[in-house]
């Protein structure tokens, strides 16, 4: 955590490992409206991929059929070599993907630690009446999780709001609580989706600080969606680009830019 | 002045999760509960036992039961009275068929008992949501009022009402009317302090967070692993080892007797209702503070208009009701989460005291 | 065996043997369904449009039908106690700042601030005057009708400035709190008012029944029920109307369908809020009398809210033919079970298999037989 | 502001205790006569002309006699709403109240009563049921604290069964005859199920069961039932609403109103003036006259309402409810001054009064004297039976004079019947509570 900020994309040195989700295939239809339609790609182990499109491209359905909210029609998803076309997102969840969101569902009932603790859920193994007793076990178990999540609250520099309702909070703020929550499941794979949406320059930077230090210090593999182009092209590995439900693109940061089709599709409108 | 926290730093975690992290209210609950346990005993008589301690303990029960699944959990029921007359009823039949089971295990039988049914009514809670779930568990209220009454083993064969017989819990005669005010109060009393620990314990740990989650956002809690049956039922089944906890301690200690269709109607569940949201949705205090509220304002209304006043009882009864609803609109409009928050807000204040900012 | 045939053979058997009985039977049904839509009617314009699940909606019908009841007694010069006198007070003085509520929804109505003075004298005053003239029914029910009319419409008003403007914006299950609270304050009123005795409610409905005679029998229907079912539709087809065709009914959908949408194109929330709680508060007086007419006008009167629970959940919430079919389904089906299947549970099941059928419904269809479909989004 | 909460608790507490500190320290002696009314809820109805007629009662013997031997009585109401909860609150409450105590509880409710049997036996506060409540408490050997007379739910339904029988034309002609019985669904409404089935199997008639739920507002259901089965009597064990709306129903199915016969708490002018002229010919039991023009009627116009200290309105003084109230007063005021005579003082409290219901022996005489000739029969209680095994008469209701007449003459329960259901009832709640039965010999 002592590590200086932002570096550039690919100026790191990191290994890229090997496939660790495969999507194949999938179409998602609600009703006649087709959201995805047969897209593939891949993400490998380490890398930062980059999903990007312009508004009702497929992107957010995408993440939601990675962590099993939605039901593909057609098409499979391997992630860690375990094949599956349906499943419950719980079940994603305890595979190890984590996730975040466009519009932030964090529990607003509960302040910040009570929020990073609910992602240590899967990992706290005594049951109900040994916490209700709050006692030997139970209690043991309850301080060191607490102690793993004050780790995170330090990374992600929120200790003053630690007991503060999180409906209180400010956009930015709440977005580093919900990346906290994210981190607290200790994910394989990290799905963000835009997280530096309707912040400012400096959150961004912040925002951008912590993604790269997640993906180098803790391994973790991240999937993310941002409309913020600079930030993209900055930070990710690799690029996939949906409109219209459709893939039409898929590389570096270098190779996606230089896209035709890509271009075209970003014509006119602009992302900053 | 008195209620300061600087200068109490905490060096552990586990001194910052306990339940009463400040000085100050460790202080005040060690107090209360001295008063309760040590001192009431000596003073209380019949009326105050069965009028005011009684139904405030058992209904406190109630309260902190349906707190769990409506306010942490985010389902609103409405069956509660069912699930008391389970805890009653199967007080009864463990009571007649076993005579020599102690009176405590009894009662937590009891309570086990209300918990399976618990989890059967909540079943459709997975799909149905918000208030046609709390429609919807007005089934098990009629449902289960109406079972108790037409099968005729669950009072013995005889009436449908069902009388309890003398019970003893260490030697003191806690159930039916030979029992002493004394007796009867320390009886509920321990029910509700060890009820109020653990669900307290509940409710700050994992399964509390895993109750908020969904209350606040059950897609997103699904989506970091909690399953939703799983924690909605067991919200269900742990809300209804309460309620029928109290419902049984309704049966074997205040009343004495009861009958499933009088005793337990729908009045009964807006009673509970009522308390957890005038005294906070999500806070063991606050089940308290409300079922306190709701017990004792119709009596001190009542005592003020004909005992002070000396208006006649019916008149007295219906600014009574009027003034209730009247009281319950304005509390919700004052502060829509109800005492706890004000409590909170008041220590907060208490805390920065004489400077307001 | 014995119980699979009295499940699914015996009952069928007799609804084949017995078609007059099973016509009556599923009549009734249905005309009991129709009484059951009217509450349930009152519940889902609210709810439509100001999301408050009102549980006051069984004792405004109460309180629609003692005020009607008391005006009534009132004009026809019977003896009144000083509770009665205080009763009449307070009603015209509810009346008065109904009117003074008016004007400021001065869109619908120009009445001015002193005029609600000249309001509450007039309705004291033609009252008083109809009661020592001493004229006949015909003449002095209407006037009861139109005085219980205004007096929900003033009462309307109240509830909007005194429960739902402090509390907009509040969770959903606050405000049904408050509406629980509500019932309370008119449940005590109405009590101190009016007393709590029965009351014979008679305002000219008949009371006989109509046989129908078939080749297989005679079937019974009562003539209150067919009024009920003629007015019920009638209501629902001025609603309708009221809703689809004047511009209050437009503002009334777009309020239904988002308030903050509606309130950023100028639609006023609190005059439409006002509206519909007049006229769930007028449904409801159509239900009280209705229901107040068979039993007499009595505390009893505000129970019937919790027949038209099961018909809410099943017709969904918002959906003004929902609540009417989801009548209908509970009628009939409450009805056939509890006489056709009597030899199996043995009676009394209408309270709970209403909910029973509900509930079967909405495991298929969680938002209810017409509600609007649940799209769960993230 | 902490202050400020404790000054408010420190009120609210003292609100509370008010009514245990504020026994008024009376000039003269006084009999605490607690009156568990209700005038609110559902069941209000049935309760107000009760409770005035119990009220104006006490109050005539104050302004007529000067109370009962010199000492006054005073009513304390205390409001039920004809719920348990608050009616054992109301007991706590008032038992101590005034000189005496509270003297006697008459709770106007099963389930109150059900509730306060055991309380008021710990206490040695005596509890009159009239004609409702717990029927085996008849079993003075049991139940020496709790009264039941004139006579009891399980009387009545013997009585009505003879009735049906002396109008069949003998007992013998039940053989085949369907009765229903249309009841609450409560405890309330099942006290006679047993007794009728006793009465089914001994004589051969069918018996169907009809229950209607709280409250009763909505029982087409259950009169399509009786259209189908078209049974040839029908009993009724309602309350409150379920009365009005029973009545109607069953006249707008042509049902014949002279085979439909209520309890006595479904037979108040309440009951059938909603069904208007369909109510001609209902029949109800009573175990007192629906006169509303005895002497003491009259006495209580004069006395009380002329002088506006009536507790209701005059022109409903001797309903049949305000009577039934009156009469529960006049049982008390007897026993009252029969426990003045057994124990020589004035000074009593509750557990006196006790002896003197158990020493209670109405005779025509002593009714005449009360200005009440003819208004109940003689009742006779004793140790062993609290009931009296008091007759019950039958009243039919004229929808054109709006009045209740006579329908039959006094009819005798079946005595054995009925005691020997009692005494099974009774002995198995004293073996459930662990109870030795006084000796009464």
């Amino acid at each position: 955590m002592n590590e200086p900020a932002a570096q550039a994309a690919g100026s790191h040195d990191k290994v890229i490992g090997d496939v660790m989700l495969d999507v194949n295939a999938i179409t998602l239809r609600f009703g006649g409206v087709v959201a995805l339609n047969n897209i593939s790609f891949n993400v490998r182990k380490h890398e930062i991929l980059a999903i990007i499109g312009p508004n009702g491209a497929g992107k957010t359905s995408m993440l939601n059929v990675i962590n099993g909210f939605y039901h593909p029609q057609e098409g499979e998803i391997t992630f860690k070599g375990n094949v599956r076309s349906q499943m419950r997102p719980h079940i994603a969840a305890s595979q190890g993907i984590a996730r975040t969101f466009q519009n932030v569902a964090l529990f607003k009932g509960m302040s910040t630690l009570d929020n990073i603790m609910s992602g240590r859920l899967m990992k706290m193994k005594r049951n109900f009446l040994w916490q209700a007793l709050h006692f030997g076990p139970a209690r043991k178990e309850e301080l060191e999780h607490r102690a793993f999540v004050e780790k995170i609250i330090d990374f992600l520099e929120i200790q003053s709001i630690r007991k503060t309702p999180v409906g209180r909070l400010p956009y930015g703020l709440q977005k580093r609580v919900e990346l906290g929550r994210a981190l607290a499941m200790e994910p394989e794979l990290l799905l963000l989706d835009e997280p530096m949406a309707g912040m400012n320059t400096e959150e961004k930077e912040d925002m951008c600080r912590f993604i790269l230090d997640v993906n180098d210090e803790f391994g973790t593999t991240i999937c993310l969606i941002e409309h913020d182009m600079g930030v993209v092209m900055d930070i990710s590995d690799r690029v996939v680009v949906l409109d219209y439900g459709r893939k039409i693109g898929d590389g570096t940061p270098n190779e996606v830019r230089n896209n035709q089709e890509v271009i075209d599709a970003y014509l006119g409108v602009s992302h900053d | 002045m008195f209620y300061r926290e600087s200068g109490q730093f905490k060096s552990s975690y586990a001194k910052d999760q306990a339940i009463f992290p400040i000085r100050q209210d460790q202080i005040a609950i060690v107090l209360i509960l001295a008063v309760a346990f040590l001192v009431v005993p000596w003073f209380v008589n019949d009326y105050w036992s069965k009028s005011v301690l009684q139904p405030f303990l058992v209904f406190s029960i109630a309260a902190i039961g349906l707190n769990i699944l409506v306010g942490y959990c985010g389902q609103i029921s409405l069956g509660t009275g069912g699930f008391m007359a389970v805890g009653a009823y199967a007080s009864y039949k463990i009571m007649t068929s076993f005579p020599d089971m102690p009176i405590v295990l009894v009662i937590i039988l009891s309570g086990f008992c209300a918990a399976g049914v618990g989890i059967l009514f909540g079943l459709p809670s997975l799909r149905i949501k918000g208030f046609y779930l709390a429609v919807a568990t007005l089934a098990s209220q009629f449902f289960l009022i109406w079972m108790f009454n037409k099968v005729p083993w669950f009072h013995n064969y005889t009436m449908s009402q069902i009388t309890v017989p003398p019970r003893e819990f260490l030697g003191v005669t806690v159930t039916s009317s030979s029992a002493g005010p004394a007796a009867q109060y320390l009886f509920c009393l321990g029910f509700v302090v060890v009820g109020a620990w653990l669900a307290k314990n509940l409710v700050r740990g994992r399964t509390g967070r895993s109750w908020m989650a969904i209350r606040d956002m059950d897609i997103a809690a699904e989506l970091i692993g909690i399953r939703p049956l799983q924690t909605k039922l067991l919200a269900f089944a742990i809300s209804s080892f309460y309620i029928g906890i109290s419902g049984a301690l309704i049966f074997c200690v205040y009343l004495g007797t009861v009958e499933a269709s009088e005793a337990f109607d729908i009045n009964q569940s807006f009673l509970v209702l009522f308390m957890i949201i005038i005294g906070g949705l999500g806070s063991i205090l606050g089940s308290f503070l409300g079922a306190g509220f709701m017990i004792l304002m119709p009596i001190v209304l009542k005592n003020i208009m004909v005992g002070s006043f000396g208006m006649a009882a019916v008149t007295a009864k219906h600014i009574e009701i009027s003034l209730m609803g009247v009281l319950i609109v304005f509390f919700l409009i004052v502060e829509p989460h109800g005492f706890a928050r004000l409590w909170q807000i008041l220590k907060e204040k208490l805390r920065l005291w004489p400077f307001p900012y | 065996m014995e119980l699979l045939q009295a499940l699914f053979v015996s009952p069928f058997m007799d609804m084949w043997n017995e078609p007059a009985f099973f016509i009556e039977t599923f009549t009734k049904g249905l005309l009991t369904g129709v009484l059951y839509s009217l509450v349930a009617l009152g519940f889902v314009l609210i709810f439509k449009a100001s999301g408050v699940f009102n549980f006051a909606q069984g004792v405004m019908a109460l309180f629609a039908a003692l005020t009607l009841v008391g005006l009534l007694e009132f004009m026809q010069g019977k003896d009144m106690t000083a509770n009665h006198l205080v009763g009449m007070t307070v009603v015209a003085a509810v009346v008065a700042i109904g009117m003074l509520g008016l004007k400021k929804v001065n869109k619908i109505s120009s009445v001015q601030a002193p005029y609600a003075l000249l309001g509450f004298c007039a309705v004291v005053g033609f009252a008083w005057i109809l009661r020592t003239i001493g004229l006949p029914n015909y003449i002095l029910i209407p006037f009861a009708i139109v005085g219980t009319i205004i007096t929900m419409i003033a009462l309307a008003y109240l509830i909007e400035i005194a429960v739902l403007r402090p509390l907009v914006n509040q969770e959903l299950i606050i405000l049904f709190m408050s509406t629980l609270g509500l019932a309370y304050v008119l449940e005590g009123v109405g009590d101190l008012l009016w007393g709590s005795d029965v009351k014979i409610l008679d305002i000219g409905l008949p009371t006989d029944i109509y046989i129908a005679e078939f080749p297989f029998g005679d079937v019974y229907i009562e003539q209150l029920d067919m009024v009920a079912a003629v007015v019920a539709a009638a209501m629902v087809i001025i609603l309708a109307i009221f809703f689809n065709k004047t511009r209050i009914g437009r503002a009334l959908r777009a309020v239904a369908d988002d308030h903050q949408a509606a309130m950023s194109v100028g639609i006023p929330l609190k005059t439409i809020w006002v509206i519909v709680w007049s006229v769930a508060g007028i449904v409801a007086m159509v239900a009280g009398v209705m229901w107040g007419s068979s039993s007499g006008v009595q505390f009893s009167l505000s129970l019937i809210a919790l027949k038209a629970l099961p018909v809410l959940i099943l017709g969904g919430f918002t959906s003004i033919p929902g609540a009417i079919v989801g009548g209908l389904i509970i009628g009939v089906s409450e009805k056939l079970a509890e006489v056709f299947w009597y030899d199996l549970h043995g009676g009394a099941i209408e309270n709970w298999f209403a909910y029973f059928v509900a509930l079967a419904f909405l495991l298929f269809r969680p938002q209810g037989l017409f509600g609007e479909k649940i799209i769960e989004r993230i | 502001m902490n202050l400020k909460k404790l000054a408010l608790g420190a009120l609210a507490a003292a609100v509370v205790a008010t009514p245990m500190a504020l026994s008024t320290p009376a000039s003269a002696y006084e009999y605490t006569i607690p009156g568990l009314v209700y005038r609110t809820g559902p069941y209000a109805p049935n309760g107000i002309p009760f409770a005035n007629g119990y009220a104006d009662y006490f109050k005539l013997l104050n302004e007529r006699d000067g109370g009962i031997g010199g000492v006054k009585l005073n009513v304390v109401e205390c409001e039920t709403g004809y719920n348990t909860k608050v009616g054992v609150e109301c007991y706590e409450n008032l038992k101590n109240e005034g000189d005496s105590g509270a003297m006697v509880f008459s709770p106007l409710s099963t389930g109150i009563t059900y509730a306060l049997i055991p309380k008021a036996t710990e206490d040695e506060i005596p509890i009159f049921s009239m004609g409702y409540g717990r029927t085996s408490a008849a079993d003075g050997t049991v139940f020496p604290w709790v009264f039941n007379f004139p006579t009891t739910y399980w009387s009545q339904a013997t009585a009505f069964v003879k009735y049906v029988g002396a109008q069949e034309g003998g007992m013998e002609n039940l053989k085949g005859k369907k009765i229903a019985l249309v009841y609450h669904n409560s405890a309330y409404g099942k006290e006679p199920i047993k007794t009728l089935e006793v009465l089914a199997a001994d004589l051969g008639f069918e018996l169907m069961l009809l229950p209607v739920d709280h409250p009763g507002q909505e029982q087409k259901a259950t009169w399509l039932q009786v259209r189908r089965a078209k049974p040839d009597w029908i009993f009724m064990w309602g309350w409150g609403v379920m009365n009005q709306v029973a009545i109607k129903e069953a006249a707008s199915i042509k049902y014949p109103m002279d085979h439909f016969i209520g309890v006595w708490w479904s037979g108040s002018e309440n009951d059938v003036l909603p069904a208007g002229d369909g109510a001609n010919g209902y029949l109800a039991g009573t175990f007192h006259s629906p006169s509303n023009s005895l002497p003491v009627h009259d006495q209580i116009r004069d006395m009380l309402y002329a002088n506006g200290n009536g507790a209701g309105e005059v022109d409903r003084v001797g309903e049949v409810l305000y009577n039934r109230g009156m009469l529960n007063a006049m049982f008390i005021a007897e026993g009252i001054k029969n426990a003045q005579a057994i124990h020589g003082t004035t000074e009593l409290r509750g557990k006196h009064l006790r002896d003197g219901l158990e020493a209670m022996d109405i005779t025509e005489a002593r009714l005449a004297e009360l200005g009440m000739g003819g208004f109940t029969p003689e009742v006779k209680v004793t140790c062993a039976d609290h009931e009296g095994g008091g007759p019950v008469r039958i009243q039919q209701w004229n929808a054109a004079d709006q009045k209740w007449e006579w329908a039959s003459d006094w009819i005798t329960p079946m005595s054995d019947v009925v005691r020997e259901l009692v005494m099974a009832d009774s002995a198995a709640y004293a073996a459930e509570n662990n109870i030795t039965p006084v000796d009464c010999n």
